[in-house]
């Protein structure tokens, strides 16, 4: 049974953060999706301290093979997440992962505080890399910032402290070591690549912030080569993502060094591409345990 | 406080959970428009004004690019089926998902998620006592109002249809959709009807008799629903509009389909509608 | 007339450098290649100052809207060029561009003084920005050092010197600007997205070198969103490349600011892509010209 | 010093500069692989060993990902058409490009960019006084040796045809192809002829007569592949490889199709290629 910082579960895939949102699927489709649910731990949407609307529309913009988004991480902020989503999260069938992200070191800290002290909450994700939100944290790009913040957090929470990494960096790479030296337990990559279009109806910027993240099998080349140069640089667990629609998709990940993947655009083609790529993963095994050890091997 | 969303409707129930392959049956020609149906073994009946996301099954990304993501197609209409439901969607090819759609074969597969979102509600639920239901549609707008006006037929809501073309490749569903009632058409170049906007055709209607104690339900391009929506503010007339917005999964994941409200937030068009009342948007936003 | 740098161009579209061998091209293809050029003027794939072999195979990899290659810019070294391509690429009707790149400021230094004394070329390109090549270099990846290379080479040649910026940092911008600093009197981008892949069916990287470099439409908004960057930093031209396949793509360029564009990989789909993209702008202009004013008024 | 490659053939020229679209005018079954026909009013008759890129002018992109490049083909046959010239190629699906090919429908159009690489020689132009051509094929490399057996035949040039598959559904080519003449065949599941590999049968071959003075020819996988040039080089028999190897481009741009020279550096196979001389290779690539 895989397992993650001594979460056990039941597969290899979870989401990516702010690529599902459970209560509104539950609205949607029923209680099938606790029945059926497809990932095996649930990471929510980034929360901030305080609620925030998120960005204006337009917010997303197709792409070959993959999409921009612009979405400003609106949440109801910590209060009200704490208050409205997490007992409804609670009810997943699955363990809980909370993302979060601030745009200092003391804001960081009440975050990881409030929500390592609920029960309900298995990990933490640090989300330090979102490309939409103008933060002025630069923590995310810099190792050292990156240590200094995980050594701040550090000692508030019993709980796994897993880092999202930014992919806009030169090398994310040495961002990771510097999270793993101030006590994080695992990173997540990759979150998405700054990006923009213009519509060519208008000849001006398709999105209304200017610009955004892309995400989708477009960008897997770049998230496969960012893990494997994590994985290379760091002991610490990543769980792998970025354009991952298919269990083969998975299996390059997993051979790249990756603990666990996460699905986030596929899921919106196909709201049970978790547990089809999970289904595919368990066909794949036996490339993945030779994946496996010849990695072991070089 | 938000003004509360319309509910889902009682009829549809939860979607199936997940995309499901579902065959085609028929695909023709309607006017500049195309009208095909799916067989949907799995599905419960879809409510008026309910979405699905629509992708197909083999050579959705045409040229290496473009579609990437399914795309957002209301139902225009449904019927039972020999195994399962009907569904028949009314689509304009404006680009490369909705051209693709457009040139669906008879077998071809159709990975279908839904039905989604909320329903236009009738009448006396919007409005106790309400005189009836007018129905504005423009241009591939017509969609979601066929199935409408065929609901409120068979429930005896009294219904007149107001139907609004550009021109002539600009139309469709006609006889397809709209062929068995009354419609009252306009026409942009005279083709057909009124030389002129839909929207003069209501402003005539709700100038007169009882009109002002109906409810207006709209579906259409942006500038024709925000046309509809000031004149039935202006006379305290209740509509129901079906909006659109730029949507990646239509089930409340992605957050992409904000539509401004006019306390200052937003809401996720997929889930809190595509029906929205006149005073719950800010503006009608232009997809 | 387009122009750049003083050199005029019949239309806006060139070829990307290392995507487009005319002289093969011409053995192909015959005299054709000459009388139907599809660019405006013409990159030569990167030279070293020794002749190199390129990486072993296997180089390149498809990619879902896109490739990974690492060729390690096989080349005939400083002298081989000047002897044996140059004359024939002297016989094409469009004015030359010669890409350099070099492991030392001496050395590139060697290159610009060499290749800036022919007159059969009209401007260097100097290829900062090599995924593929373990040169020690990070002359691309920082603002400072970049000012500093430009500092050596502006006074060796009279010549237009373009500085071809890595898209593998966090602030391609601040590059851009050192460039603009230490003299370049243009830049392009982007080069290729670091980047890897596993082959499915042995679970091992798919490329001998383990890594490459992406291109083609799947970057092509993480190129646009730099060349927004660039040009609003940097007050010169900017020659933008990345996935561009079509007029469409073009005028997306345009309208973010790029003065040419470039055309690299969509050229293995179509060899004559350069002269489809030029005639689809040509159609597309009236579009180009609301974008291009949209923007004046910013 | 490079070897010199085989020269582009005369006959063939130049390729028309770019792609061109071309329509198909037939697609069947021959045993388990296709034959599919490109009516080319443009290109000039290509001779044996010269191949095209080829994509499909629609849906090149299934499922959003790939095929992306053009894929190499061989050309198989060719001949006089009503407009221009017909080309028949051979395909095994293995992957998401020739599965694509294999399921081509007549009149869809194929974007074609050829004749490309270098062709056969003929066994005099290799060795004076040779005493004629053996041809080795394997699964799919059977392709371009059909067009070099009628092209020596229509020469008087003594051929001898070997052929190996390795089971029934990795097999094709022989009645369409190879239906004229006498073809010794192979079979690693003997289901038809000598069980075991071609190169069985090669190697009896050079082992008797006057063989040892012929040229071979041969196409196949690159472990056939290597067994024959290891067969030949043991005898000194002058042999004729066709390789492959992963090709963005085909005309020299891209520099992917690397193929290590005995000397150390590589050459390009498109262009320098895909016939090589047994000696110009340190070893046959693995695609
Ligand atoms: C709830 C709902 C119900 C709908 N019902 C129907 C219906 O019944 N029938 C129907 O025909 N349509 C319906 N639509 C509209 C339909 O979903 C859109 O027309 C469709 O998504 C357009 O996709 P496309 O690929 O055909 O065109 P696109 O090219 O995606 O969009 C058309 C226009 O949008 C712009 N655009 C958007 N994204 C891009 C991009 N990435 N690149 C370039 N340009 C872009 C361009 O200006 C373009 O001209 C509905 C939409 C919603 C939200
Ligand atoms: C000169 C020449 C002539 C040829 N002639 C013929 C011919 O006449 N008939 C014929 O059928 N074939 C021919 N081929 C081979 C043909 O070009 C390849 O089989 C074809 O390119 C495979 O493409 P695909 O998309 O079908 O499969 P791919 O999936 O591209 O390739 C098949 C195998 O390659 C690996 N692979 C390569 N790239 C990738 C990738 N990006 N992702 C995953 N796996 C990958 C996988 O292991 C896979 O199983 C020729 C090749 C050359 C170079
Ligand atoms: C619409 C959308 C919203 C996202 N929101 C968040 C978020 O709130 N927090 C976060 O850490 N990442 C967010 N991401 C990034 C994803 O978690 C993921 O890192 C990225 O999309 C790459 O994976 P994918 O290609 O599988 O989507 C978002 C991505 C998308 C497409
Ligand atoms: C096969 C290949 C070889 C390349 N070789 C070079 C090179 O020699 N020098 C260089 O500066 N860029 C090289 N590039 C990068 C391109 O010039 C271009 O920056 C990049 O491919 C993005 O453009 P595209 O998406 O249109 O291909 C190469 C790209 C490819 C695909
Ligand atoms: S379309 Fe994704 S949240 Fe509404
Ligand atoms: S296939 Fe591109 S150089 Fe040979």
């Amino acid at each position: 049974m895989p397992e993650l910082c001594g979460i056990s579960l039941a597969h290899r895939v979870i989401n990516a953060s702010g690529t599902y949102d459970a209560i509104a699927a539950r609205q949607v489709f029923g209680d099938a999706v606790l029945e059926e649910f497809p990932f095996a731990a649930f990471v929510s949407k980034t929360i901030t301290p305080e609620p925030r609307v998120g960005n204006a529309p337009r917010r997303i913009w197709e792409t070959p093979a993959g999409m921009l988004n612009s979405i400003g991480l609106p949440n109801k902020g910590l209060a009200g997440f704490l208050e409205q989503d997490l007992p409804r999260l609670a009810e997943l069938p699955v363990p809980l992962i909370v993302s979060v992200m601030a745009t200092s070191r003391p804001e960081f800290a009440k975050l990881v505080e409030a929500v390592g002290a609920r029960d309900e909450v298995a990990g933490i994700e640090l989300n330090v890399s979102c490309p939409n939100v103008h933060s002025g944290l630069i923590v995310g790009e810099q190792p050292a910032e990156t240590e200094a913040l995980l050594e701040t957090l550090r000692p508030l929470t019993a709980k796994p402290l897993i880092v999202k990494l930014t992919p806009n960096v030169a090398d994310p790479a040495a961002v990771a070591v510097g999270a793993e030296r101030g006590g994080a337990d695992a990173v997540s990559l990759i979150n998405t690549l700054k990006a923009s279009a213009f519509d060519p109806a208008t000849g001006t910027p398709a999105l209304a912030a200017g610009h955004g993240g892309l995400s989708g099998p477009a960008v897997r080349p770049v998230a496969v080569q960012q893990l494997r140069a994590v994985t290379a640089a760091a002991g610490l667990p990543a769980i792998g993502m970025g354009g991952i629609a298919s269990g083969v998709d998975a299996a390059e990940f997993l051979a790249a060094g990756a603990t666990l993947v996460a699905v986030g655009t596929e899921s919106f083609r196909d709201p049970k591409a978790g547990s089809r790529v999970a289904a595919e993963l368990d066909l794949a095994r036996p490339k993945e345990a030779t994946a496996h050890s010849a990695l072991d091997l070089e | 406080m938000d003004p509360a969303p319309l509910p889902r409707s009682e009829a549809a129930g939860p979607a199936p959970f997940g995309r499901r392959p579902c065959e085609v049956s028929e695909n023709r020609a309607s006017g500049g428009y195309r009208v095909f149906s799916l067989l949907d073994r799995e599905g419960p009946e879809p409510a008026p004004g309910q979405f699905y996301m629509l992708a197909t099954e083999r050579h959705w990304s045409e040229r290496g690019e473009r579609p990437f993501l399914p795309r957002a197609i209301s139902v225009a209409e449904t019927g039972p089926a020999a195994a399962g439901v009907r569904l028949d969607f009314l689509v304009e090819g404006v680009g490369p998902g909705t051209d693709r759609l457009c040139e669906l074969a008879t077998g071809d597969r159709v990975w279908v998620t839904g039905p989604l979102g909320n329903a236009f509600s009738e009448p006396r639920q919007v409005r106790p006592g309400a005189a009836g239901a007018i129905l504005v549609g423009g241009g591939i707008g017509v969609a979601p109002l066929a199935l409408l006006r065929r609901r409120f037929g068979e429930r005896n809501v009294p219904v007149r249809v107001l139907l609004g073309f550009r021109d002539q490749t600009h139309s469709g569903g006609l006889d397809d959709l709209f062929g068995c009632c009354e419609v009252r058409l306009a026409s942009e170049d005279g083709h057909a009807g009124h030389r002129g906007y839909v929207t003069d055709l209501l402003a005539a209607m709700l100038a007169g008799d009882d009109a002002g104690s109906a409810v207006v339900y709209s579906c259409g391009p942006p500038a024709m629903l925000e046309a509809v929506r000031s004149l039935c503010a202006g006379r305290e007339v209740a509509c129901q509009l079906a909006l659109e917005s730029p949507m990646a999964c239509g089930f409340g994941a992605c957050f992409g389909c904000a539509v401004p409200k006019p306390d200052g937030g937003y809401m996720r068009l997929c889930i809190d509608g595509p029906v929205v009342r006149g005073d719950q948007v800010a503006e009608v936003p232009h997809a």
